[in-house]
């Protein structure tokens, strides 16, 4: 069930100029609703004269025993700035959880498997990545950025498994994009998740679909309402075109169309 | 909450608070949000003769104080309505009424008549003004003479209440009103979107896949409040007014100039509760200044 | 800063920023806030044959990222304008630009007849478009018929630059364009105010003193924008576009839709500079994509 | 000459639950422009959706040893809101001064004036007390309002004068309407200045036209722009459709139609 809720803001950590992590819970100390790794919300900015319409923003994490919401949020206009300067105790309208979530493996905890993120799409794969190692999955991540200082939340990646990363200038991690990382030569991974950028994502998804590798996308489609009614998000599938926010925002690249 | 009942052609409303084509999915999107019986009816996604797999994306840009869309009556046709969404929606309590569109008078009339034996569909809503497609019967919406057309031809086939959409996207609404008028519609509903634009100039293309889309949202308010007043001002049958409502103080605005019920459009993205807001909104209006029937209301500006 | 320079007709523009009728007074409200030689020209208030005392108060409503006007063409007359305007601002480095309105054909040619003479005149501005009184000449630019009889008498006694202002609130612009363009003006600025309404939920009365009045401000882009393009599809000469400008994106926008200049209108009140900044905000966005000239912009939107 | 100043805020007293006071400076220690009792600002407010014109505010005070700027700010909207929440060391972009100012008399320093305020109006008659004193005038102040507490910045208008009230409920001074108040019947006036809603002002004018005092009021027409560009503010005068922002917004009573 999605709910409309006024969460209020515990932390606000400014990750670096242009990143922030929001973490939110609920005004009474009621649970928050069961959200799943690759849903997402939709936020009401107030004060923003350019912003109209609500923002979708990932899952980044659910903190069940401090019953907190994590948020990354990467500023870009207006609507995302506002949200960087929330202070502790703003109250922010929320709609969750929305969309769809990865599949998770349900057998063989051997596998292996390999979440690549890009820029604010790392965002999902902490949520993702904390699920699977709860579940017995030892997941490997592969983070790439700009440069060290867009490397975010390595240490909360850390805790859930192994971490690769690579940065255009080289500054972190291997030189280069995440499909040239080494880690993609020396393992055998049976599925791959994404989120990022979308030349990323088609590079990625290709790769994938080329080794016969599972391979889940997560896109990020502009959106007006984020639960399926306006009919804006949709992306060309093998089925026609389908809605993002309602049967996304994750999507097995096999039913895409990117990869003919 | 008897004042709140208005009545358009046959059709009985609880109260004047609707939901607008396309804004409102088939209402099932809304039940985790708001009860749908406390809303006076729900205007479902424009329906065709055939399935439509709508534009390419994007379809979709925010504007000031709005937004532009061209989603291009996406749906999966009549046929697909009447047996797989209607038995999931004829016992919502509350009025259901399908928007219709179609390329064609023809369009028109069959989809209507597929419609026809559906007990739970009390009216339906002839879109002559989706400008997103061809199809979309702008053309029809931007001319009297075949506004007037398509009117006649579905009247004759749809006995229930018949209510025809305007465009905006015309020099004189009011004619094509009286023409609908004429031709026997029980209400005119306005406004549709505005047809407009955006441009991205990193890019150097338009924002949307089809070049121009429909605008809606509080940007446009002034125009539809401005369009529903001059149509008060020359036909008789009641106005369902719609362009911007965001809030029960909006659609105050657009009751006082002529309208007999209004519908909310956009605004269900940011608040999916809205419509509910604007009913208590309107009944304690009409509680403080001590207003029998929102009927009374209805084009009662004092100019 | 030669990349800026843009000819419309034999009207030569240091750059493609000006400023809209009816926003910048005569220029002189503005000294205080910016260097008037930096734009590429003015376009003065309104000037009728006689003098008019507009609109009652009140004459303005905000609405949602814009606002609604009923001035009413209040000015003191063109021979006032003669006599009196003209000696004080013929001096400006920059191209002054009156903008005609009258409610008869013979109203516009006397009152283009007397600007002929001013030598520092290059340029009229014929308002077809203005929806706030009946002698605003929104009846001339609503029919392509008039405009185009209009634009012919003008053209007879007017041999300098001849640029005819489009009302938006028209089912198809580009007719109106067209007609305008057949009889021998040299531009089309476009658009003008589109026509609306607020309502005052409390005294149960239209906010205007004139019940509609004009919408400008952002709001109106995406409508502004779109009729540019669709313009420009159609007609040859130069198009000026205004509608919502606030700022150098904007005016980007526009240009890449088709505009060969562009005016600030509303967005004066809010800023008296942005006009500067806007220049600015050109010249720095061609530099950032090598682009020799602004004129390669206009119109180069990939589709 | 007018002025696009950012100022700073260097105060911002909430009198009561609707209205509060703002001081403002300049950020670099530049004297602020001279100003004069009558004249009003334009204030670009930020992160307000729903305000997207400047909002017209009177001047206050022009505190000069501190280069400071008074408004008084009663909140109706999101405009005036936004402005309540101002906080120290904000930024406010400002143009100013605007409009004309009061007709201070010039000569016999005797004479009774008196400087009539009600509600938000009394925003003005303190710095028109402050330099009417300052010019060896004794003016008294006859402030109105709905209740006491609605009474505002009273010992402030005590350093420059006697000081009346009325509330209407009587919680404050006499009971009743400023135009009801004794000290009219009991002091031979030369000249009235007013500010407040119309009803009221209409109400001082009329009494003052009859007695055949001079005054003068300020209008707060709404406005568009507040320099003189729009035409939107106008009052209809004897000479016809005047804008209030640059002919006024003080207007003598007898050039107005209230009277006839
Ligand atoms: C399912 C989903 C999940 C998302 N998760 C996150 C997240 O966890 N963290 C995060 O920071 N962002 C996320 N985004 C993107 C985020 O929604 C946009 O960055 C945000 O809406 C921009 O709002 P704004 O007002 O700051 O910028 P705007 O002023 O609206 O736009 C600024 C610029 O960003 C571009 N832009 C706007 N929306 C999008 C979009 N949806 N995709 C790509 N570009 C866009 C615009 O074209 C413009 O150039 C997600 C988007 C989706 C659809
Ligand atoms: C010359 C001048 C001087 C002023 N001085 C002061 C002052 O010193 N302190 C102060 O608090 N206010 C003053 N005002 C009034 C102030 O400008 C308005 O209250 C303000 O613009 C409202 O903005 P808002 O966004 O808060 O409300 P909005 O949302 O714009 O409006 C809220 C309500 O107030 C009404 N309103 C809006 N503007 C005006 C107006 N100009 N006059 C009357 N009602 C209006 C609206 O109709 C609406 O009902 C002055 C106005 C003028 C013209
Ligand atoms: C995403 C979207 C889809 C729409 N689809 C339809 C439609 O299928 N049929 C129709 O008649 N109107 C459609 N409309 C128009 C709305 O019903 C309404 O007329 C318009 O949006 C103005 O109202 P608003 O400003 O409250 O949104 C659509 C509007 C939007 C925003
Ligand atoms: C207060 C006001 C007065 C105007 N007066 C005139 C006028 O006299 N003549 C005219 O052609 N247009 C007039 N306009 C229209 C503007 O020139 C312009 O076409 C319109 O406002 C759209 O541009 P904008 O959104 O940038 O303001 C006026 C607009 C406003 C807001
Ligand atoms: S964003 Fe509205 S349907 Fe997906
Ligand atoms: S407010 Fe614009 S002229 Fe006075």
């Amino acid at each position: 069930m999605k709910r409309l809720l006024d969460l209020v803001v515990t932390e606000n950590n400014q990750l670096n100029q242009n990143y922030c992590l929001i973490k939110l819970t609920t005004p009474d100390g009621t649970l928050l609703p069961e959200m799943y790794p690759g849903q997402f919300v939709e936020i009401k900015v107030e004060n923003s004269p350019s912003t109209y319409l609500r923002r979708p923003i990932s899952v980044n994490f659910v903190d069940k025993s401090k019953n907190e919401l994590w948020l990354l949020i990467q500023v870009v206009g207006d609507g995302t700035k506002k949200m960087s300067e929330y202070s502790v105790g703003d109250t922010v309208n929320i709609m969750l959880p929305l969309g769809n979530s990865f599949t998770l493996p349900t057998e063989n905890p051997k596998q292996e498997l390999l979440l690549v993120g890009g820029g604010v799409g790392t965002a999902p794969m902490l949520f993702l990545g904390a699920s699977l190692k709860d579940k017995g999955f030892a997941p490997k991540f592969l983070l790439g950025a700009r440069s060290k200082n867009d490397l975010l939340q390595l240490d909360d990646f850390l805790k859930y498994g192994e971490v690769f990363c690579t940065t255009e200038d080289g500054s972190h991690g291997e030189k280069g994009y995440v499909t040239n990382h080494s880690v993609l030569k020396n393992t055998q991974f049976s599925s791959i998740y994404t989120c990022g950028p979308k030349p990323m994502m088609v590079a990625v998804a290709k790769y994938a679909h080329s080794n016969n590798i599972n391979c889940e996308v997560s896109l990020e489609n502009t959106m007006a309402c984020g639960f399926g009614v306006c009919l804006c998000c949709v992306e060309k599938t093998r089925e026609g075109n389908i809605c993002v926010c309602t049967e996304g925002p994750v999507f097995n690249i096999e039913n895409l169309t990117w990869i003919d | 909450m008897d004042r709140l009942i208005v009545n358009i052609g046959d059709l009985h409303l609880k109260n004047p608070v609707m939901t607008a084509s396309g804004t409102f999915g088939y209402g099932k999107e809304f039940t985790d949000f708001i009860d749908l019986s406390r809303i006076g009816g729900i205007f479902v996604k424009g329906t065709t003769i055939r399935a439509r797999q709508g534009n390419d994306y994007p379809r979709m840009a925010e504007t000031p104080s709005g937004m532009l869309n061209a989603v291009g009556l996406q749906n999966k046709g009549v046929d697909h309505f009447v047996s797989d969404i209607y038995p999931s929606i004829k016992d919502f309590d509350t009025n259901v009424i399908v928007n219709v569109s179609g390329s064609t008078v023809e369009d028109y009339v069959d989809c209507a008549q597929k419609l026809v034996d559906l007990d739970k569909i009390p009216a339906i809503e002839l879109n002559i003004s989706c400008p997103n497609v061809k199809e979309g019967g702008m053309a029809f919406g931007t001319s009297a003479c075949s506004a007037a057309e398509v009117t006649k031809a579905v009247r004759e086939v749809w006995k229930k209440t018949l209510i025809v959409k305007l465009s905006p996207n015309v020099t004189d609404i009011t004619e094509i009103a009286k023409a609908v008028e004429g031709e026997g519609a029980d209400a005119v509903s306005l406004i549709n979107t505005l047809l407009g634009m955006a441009v991205d100039i990193n890019k150097r293309q338009p924002v949307l896949s089809t070049i121009t889309g429909g605008l809606s949202g509080p940007c446009v308010k002034p125009v539809a409040l401005r369009m529903v007043w001059q149509t008060y001002n020359v036909v008789k049958i009641p106005i369902i007014g719609m362009g911007g409502i965001s809030s029960w103080q909006d659609a105050i605005e657009f009751i006082l100039a002529g309208s007999s019920a209004i519908q909310i459009g956009t605004h269900n993205f940011i608040d999916p509760t809205i419509s509910i807001k604007v009913v208590e909104g309107i009944a304690a209006y009409l509680d403080k200044h001590n207003i029998k029937s929102v009927k009374e209301l209805t084009g009662s500006l004092q100019v």
